[in-house]
């Protein structure tokens, strides 16, 4: 299976960054995802799209991790991590943030990416205690970089506060800057632009098309149609578990299934 | 030993009523663990005040019959526990689990050491009439105030289900167990069936207390384990669900009645205790499935 | 702003909760008979009871006397009993000892051995008395016996009865420590050969603490060595456990007699279930089963504790005029516990002292230890005079009840006993 | 940059603290004071490692005296039995307990929030009965005596001194308290401590970040029982006796009160609670046992408890640094 995404000669098309093969996944016997394909390409911006309830934030949670898909696999750089934890899904380079904005409220703004930092610095567990001189260099290099992250989303003057004090879109801001934190190469999204005023809806459609500019990757699920229109250079569109359509924003616009799926008849 | 069918059976009617006894005193608590969500530690203690509510009405100067005394000491541990609803439980009420935890653990350090002030550490023995009638159906002796608990923890049983299920009231309550927040959406005053349901739990351990208090004594240290106990009969019946509460109850006086009979005393509660801790090892969710609410 | 408010109005709550809990030590309210008298006599005998003495005198030296007791927790009720007894021995006293005025002081042991060592600190260090009564728990005695040796103040103890102890006082290496009350060895010789004279098996129920576990280890293996088998061993936390399973199980067993070790309380509840399941055994008991306090919880049906034997020290049957007199002050039965405070405050500590000033000697905690090891006082309940391990030998008493009330059957001679392995 | 000086800060309060514990027997060496400093230090290292769990990975464990018991049962077995020195006892015990808590926490942070919690104090209890029964291991009820006390071998020394007089066990017991603070401070104001919070606070995102929850748990668990377990061991030493009633649940009160009126998870909190509810006792006793019955007492503490988590849910630390803020932004408007 693998042997086919390891053909790197020049002219043939690179191997997915991401690839999920036949996905499915079951709540108490009601099925969340059926048999679900779909994969992103290295430097792409994807946005995954559907009705609520269709299924995109069981997908998140399949790939990161948190949830255990009965059948199916998910791909990483053509390996395995189905059935990976959570965290190591993460230290491979696959952040995300959360539908409803998770932050860690009582750690200071500049704590919040420090934290989302270290992990990636050092994984022994062991160095941590006994290599004292590292970790004095990695937190600085934390240091560095997080500010270097709050100037971008334009946070620096918040610094040492605590999240707690922040106001929602602030916090979302902060979240962004957390998934970019560990230097990721995958970036998962989930709703960006929900409950944010306009200018801050831009603000962050800038900074995504900024930030793959530097050649991330980005999967986002987003209801705001505007924002996925501008945003995106594939969609793909799910429907009560299970992908209706796949295409780019301008052939999404005009199919019919993905019309009746958002509209009814 | 060889086995005896006589003991045996004495045995399994012993778990049985130690088995209503603790279901009884366990539905207060899962009754307000399932709709409001709080884990009240201060329960036992609830009951402990009712014991000693009883105490007084049965040493009044005038003699009023049982039947009227238990009616009083329902209405009044249900008053308690509606103050102590306002005063302590309604300001903390959409705060973690962790201030529910140690507020009510303050509560029962507060409980405790006023009876104790007021009673002093002395047992009181509440004896009736009841408890010392002895009837024997069978050839098996019991006083009839341990027929009566076993009769009216059927009926309470009973009463519950129709009451969830058939009535206005049971069926929001129900609603709000299974999702508080939809319900409050919709519209349902939560906070006032939260102190609806603290009374009904209320009055439920004022009547387990006015029950089963004659058969033993109330001091002031005795809802430490009573409290553990219902907690252990919850959790093993999958937090917040009440007939797997009553389930787990009742399981856990079976335990302690055979093991203790045929093994060992010392020995029982641990052995009660043990089967809890297994299950929650085992089976987190409980012994009973993870259907949710009431 | 309405935040800080609610903190300081809380604040003020706390402080005035805080001074209103001295008030009911100062004004005692008036008595309501199932209360526990508590601090309200001690008020009173330093308050309200001048020294008998000539009042023209400038007042004396006070006596300082340290209580360490468990005054909270699951043995508060032998505190409060100890404190009840010492509490009508002052007032008999007159609240002096000639002339001199006699102060209580509590510690709290909570009968755990931590909080005896910080008991006895606060007694020896704080408070400075000249001597101390102690009892409740032997696990607290013996973790307070290195600071009561190292703080030279004498204590004397009523009911610690576990047999190590006896090992470790006197000649064995404690000079400061006394007991009045025999423990566990001593009683359970003699007891277990009455029993094993009347019948052949016997079942073993007790109370899950220190009481019960402690006559467990005792009688469950002199038993035999006397002549009666022990067919079953159980303990239970006292008051809360339903006894019906171990009544079966008793049944099953067939013993011809059963014994129970158990304080006043649990033996009520006890009985009453023993008598549901019907069972007819011969009923012999150690603690509290033909107590007033056992009679005054099953006065509605005087036919529960009929026929009991009760072995046991410090029973009111032995002293029926002390038993009356506390039931006028307190409107309260003695127990065992009661009676030893008394014992230990009235015929111990107080002829000491008395002993101390006769001799125009200073009382000093020293001095009053070698009166104490001096003593040879008669009492009702035998002599009290120490051996060289610090041990009286009290009286027992056998014991049983009759219509409700408690009928004295027979004294028994206590002897010193080997106490080797212990 | 402001991350230096804030790095001082938490230092303070601890330093400040030690300094007058070394230095107040100099004062009062009465055998009463002594007694009540080594109670301090008791359940200032208590509650410190009570806090570890509870404040800092937020999982609030009931069961916590189980590993001062067994600490101090294996250690009357080690020192009455095998004759092991007093340190090496608490090594052992130490390194036991830590082995146990990592074994417990394997199966108890399965469960979460107020299971946990239950869980641990079913645990708790278990052990205590099992204590109160197994007579033959543990002496039951009437308990283990006899544990010898410490001897101290120093070095161009003849012999031993054999410690007993109260001034001699504080000053013992002293360094053991610092010791506990340095690891309090190491782990928590360290990245470990930021991984603590993050779990704390939500563990979804903390695994999200790349923190395993359940490591991390584990981490702070085993800590905190080897300093309980070596706690345990020590107090067997200095009280001779151990008892069932030493896993009670009131020690559990005794450190939520602390803990929680003081502040969780703030060093300066678990101090001011520590020292604030571990003189109070005693001194409540000492001057006034005439007006101060113990219930009273214990009604006083409940109120405080209850009265904290409705209206200070920062505890009395959160309280002082509101205060003082204002305080000090009055000063700054002022000037």
């Amino acid at each position: 299976m693998e042997m086919q995404h390891q053909s790197n000669q020049p002219g043939v098309q690179q191997p997915p960054l991401l690839e999920v093969r036949g996905i499915t996944k079951r709540f108490d016997g009601v099925v969340a995802l059926h048999q679900v394909n779909m994969h992103v390409n290295p430097g792409e911006r994807v946005s995954l799209i559907g009705p609520n309830g269709s299924g995109k934030t069981t997908m998140f949670n399949c790939i990161t991790g948190f949830y255990r898909p009965e059948e199916g696999q998910v791909l990483y750089k053509g390996k395995e991590i189905t059935y990976k934890r959570p965290d190591k899904i993460v230290l491979q380079g696959i952040t995300r943030t959360f539908q409803n904005v998770k932050i860690f409220p009582t750690l200071t703004v500049l704590d919040n990416l420090a934290v989302s930092i270290q992990q990636h610095q050092e994984e022994n567990l062991l160095k941590r205690v006994f290599y004292t001189g590292g970790i004095k260099k990695f937190e600085r290099k934390a240091v560095e970089i997080s500010e270097s992250l709050l100037e971008l989303v334009g946070l620096v003057q918040m610094r040492n506060e605590r999240a707690a004090s922040l106001v929602y879109g602030q916090r979302k801001l902060l979240e962004f800057a957390c998934a970019l934190a560990p230097d990721p190469d995958l970036i998962m999204l989930d709703e960006p632009a929900a409950g944010v005023n306009t200018a801050m809806v831009d603000q962050m459609k800038r900074l995504i098309l900024d930030v793959n500019k530097q050649g991330k990757t980005f999967l986002i699920v987003e209801h705001n149609m505007g924002v996925v229109m501008d945003i995106s250079q594939r969609i793909i569109v799910l429907d009560y578990g299970e992908k209706i359509a796949e295409g780019k924003p301008a052939e999404i616009k005009q199919d019919p299934r993905v019309q009746e799926a958002y509209f009814g008849k | 030993m060889p086995f005896q069918l006589e003991i045996f059976i004495n045995h399994l009617l012993n778990g049985l009523t130690l088995g209503a006894l603790y279901s009884l005193v366990t539905l207060g608590l899962v009754l307000t663990f399932s709709v409001i969500g709080i884990v009240n530690f201060a329960h036992g203690d609830l009951f402990m005040v009712a014991g000693y509510t009883l105490f007084l009405l049965l040493n009044m100067s005038i003699e009023l019959p049982y039947v009227v005394i238990v009616a009083l000491v329902i209405l009044l541990t249900a008053f308690y526990a509606v103050v102590i609803e306002r005063l302590a439980i309604h300001p903390i009420i959409e705060k973690s689990w962790r201030t529910h935890a140690i507020t009510t653990i303050g509560l029962s350090i507060i409980l405790q050491n006023a009876a104790l002030a007021i009673f002093s550490a002395d047992p009181r023995t509440t004896p009736t009439s009841l408890s010392n009638t002895v009837i024997s159906p069978l050839g098996i002796r019991i006083s009839v105030q341990r027929l009566i608990i076993l009769v009216v923890a059927a009926l309470v049983f009973a009463g519950i289900q129709v009451f969830v299920k058939h009535t206005k009231l049971g069926k929001t309550m129900r609603a709000i167990s299974q999702n508080r927040e939809m319900c409050q959406v919709v519209g349902i005053n939560t906070r006032k069936i939260a102190l609806i349901t603290f009374a009904l739990g209320g009055a439920i351990t004022g009547l387990a207390a006015a029950l089963i208090t004659p058969l033993f004594s109330v001091y002031n240290s005795m809802g430490s384990m009573l409290t553990i106990k219902s907690l252990a009969a919850i959790v093993m019946g999958g937090m917040g669900q009440v007939n797997g509460a009553i389930y787990a109850s009742m399981l856990m006086g079976m335990i302690e009645s055979f093991f203790g009979g045929y093994v060992s005393f010392a020995y029982k509660d641990v052995v009660s205790f043990g089967v809890f801790v297994l299950v929650l090892f085992i089976r987190p969710t409980g012994l009973f499935g993870k259907k949710v609410g009431l | 702003m309405k935040k800080t408010l609610k903190v300081f109005v809380f604040l003020v709550v706390v402080m005035s909760l805080a001074l209103a809990a001295c008030a009911p030590a100062a004004t005692p309210a008036p008595a309501e008979p199932t209360a526990a008298p508590q601090t309200q006599p001690t008020e009173a005998t330093k308050e309200e009871m001048p020294p008998t003495a000539v009042p023209t005198e400038a007042p004396k030296d006070p006596i300082k006397i340290g209580l360490n007791l468990p005054l909270t927790g699951a043995l508060a009720f032998l505190g409060e009993g100890y404190k009840m007894g010492i509490v009508l021995a002052i007032e008999e006293l007159g609240g002096a000892i000639q002339g001199h005025p006699i102060e209580l002081y509590d510690a709290d042991n909570k009968g755990t051995p931590t909080d005896s060592v910080n008991a006895v600190r606060q007694l020896v260090d704080v408070n400075q008395v000249q001597v101390m009564i102690g009892g409740g728990a032997s696990s607290a005695t013996l973790a307070s016996m290195p600071i009561i040796l190292e703080g030279e103040t004498p204590s004397v103890d009523g009911s610690s009865t576990n047999p190590t102890i006896y090992n470790q006082i006197g000649v064995g290496g404690n000079p400061w420590l006394f007991r009045i009350g025999t423990d566990d060895l001593i009683m359970g010789q003699g007891y277990s050969d009455y029993i094993a004279d009347r019948v052949k098996s016997v079942s073993f129920v007790g109370d899950d603490n220190q009481f019960g576990r402690g006559a467990g280890q005792v009688y469950v293996p002199l038993l035999p060595r006397s002549g009666a088998e022990v067919l079953s061993e159980d303990y239970f936390d006292p008051g809360t456990a339903d006894y019906r399973p171990a009544l079966t199980k008793i049944k099953s067993t067939g013993a011809d007699a059963v014994l129970i070790v158990m304080t006043d309380q649990s033996c009520a509840t006890f009985m009453r279930q023993f008598r549901e399941v019907g069972l007819t055994q011969q009923v012999f008991a150690r603690g509290g089963c033909t107590t007033g306090l056992f009679n005054e919880n099953t006065k509605d049906d005087p036919k529960i504790g009929e026929g009991i034997i009760e072995f046991s020290f410090f029973m009111s049957g032995s002293d029926p005029d002390f038993a009356d007199r506390f039931f006028k002050r307190y409107n309260q039965q003695v127990t065992s516990h009661r009676f030893a405070g008394y014992y230990a405050m009235y015929h111990t500590v107080a002829p000491a002292i008395e002993a101390v000033l006769a001799d125009g000697k200073e009382l000093t905690p020293a001095n009053i230890r070698d009166a104490i090891a001096a003593l040879d006082v008669d009492t009702a309940v035998g002599k009290i005079k120490f051996d060289d391990h610090n041990q009286a030998y009290t009286k027992g008493s056998l014991t049983t009840n009759k219509d409700g009330k408690q009928v004295f059957l027979d004294e028994v001679e206590l002897k010193p006993i080997d106490h080797t392995g212990f | 940059m402001n991350i230096s000086k804030q790095s001082l800060r938490p230092f303070i309060l601890p330093i400040v603290l030690l300094v007058i514990m070394a230095l107040l027997p100099l004062f009062n060496q009465s055998g009463f004071t002594l007694n009540v400093l080594i109670n301090v230090v008791r359940w200032l290292i208590f509650a410190l490692a009570f806090d570890l769990v509870a404040g800092h990975i937020g999982s609030v464990s009931l069961g916590q005296p189980i590993f001062y018991g067994i600490g101090a049962y294996l250690t009357a077995y080690l020192a009455g039995k095998l004759g092991l020195g007093w340190l090496g006892c608490m090594l052992v015990s130490a390194f036991f307990m830590a082995l146990l808590a990592l074994l417990a926490g394997l199966a108890f942070f399965r469960i979460r929030h107020v299971t946990f919690a239950i869980g641990t104090l079913g645990a708790a209890i278990v052990t205590q009965l099992v204590a109160n029964s197994a007579e033959k291991l543990t002496g039951g009820a009437l308990c283990t005596t006899g544990v010898p006390r410490p001897q101290l071998l120093l070095p161009f020394m003849e012999s031993a001194i054999k410690i007993s007089k109260p001034i001699q066990f504080y000053y013992l017991f002293l360094p053991f308290l610092i010791l506990t603070l340095v690891v309090y401070l190491a782990v928590t104001k360290s990245r470990i401590g930021r991984a603590f919070t993050a779990v704390r606070e939500d563990e979804v995102r903390a695994s999200a970040v790349g923190i395993y929850p359940l490591r991390y748990k584990l981490v702070a668990f085993a800590l905190s029982g080897a300093l309980i377990g070596a706690l345990g061991s020590w107090q067997a030493q200095y009280v001779t006796v151990i008892c069932p009633s030493d896993m009670a649940q009131d020690i559990t009160t005794s450190l939520l009160i602390m803990v929680f009126v003081g502040g969780a998870g703030r060093l300066s909190g678990v101090i001011i609670g520590g020292v604030i509810f571990s003189i109070l006792p005693p001194f409540l006793q000492a001057v006034g046992s005439k007006y101060f019955q113990p219930a009273y007492q214990q009604i006083l503490y409940g109120l405080i408890l209850v009265g904290v988590m409705l209206y200070m849910p920062d505890g009395l630390d959160g309280l002082a640094s509101r205060i003082l803020r204002r305080f000090r932004g009055i000063r700054k408007e002022g000037v």
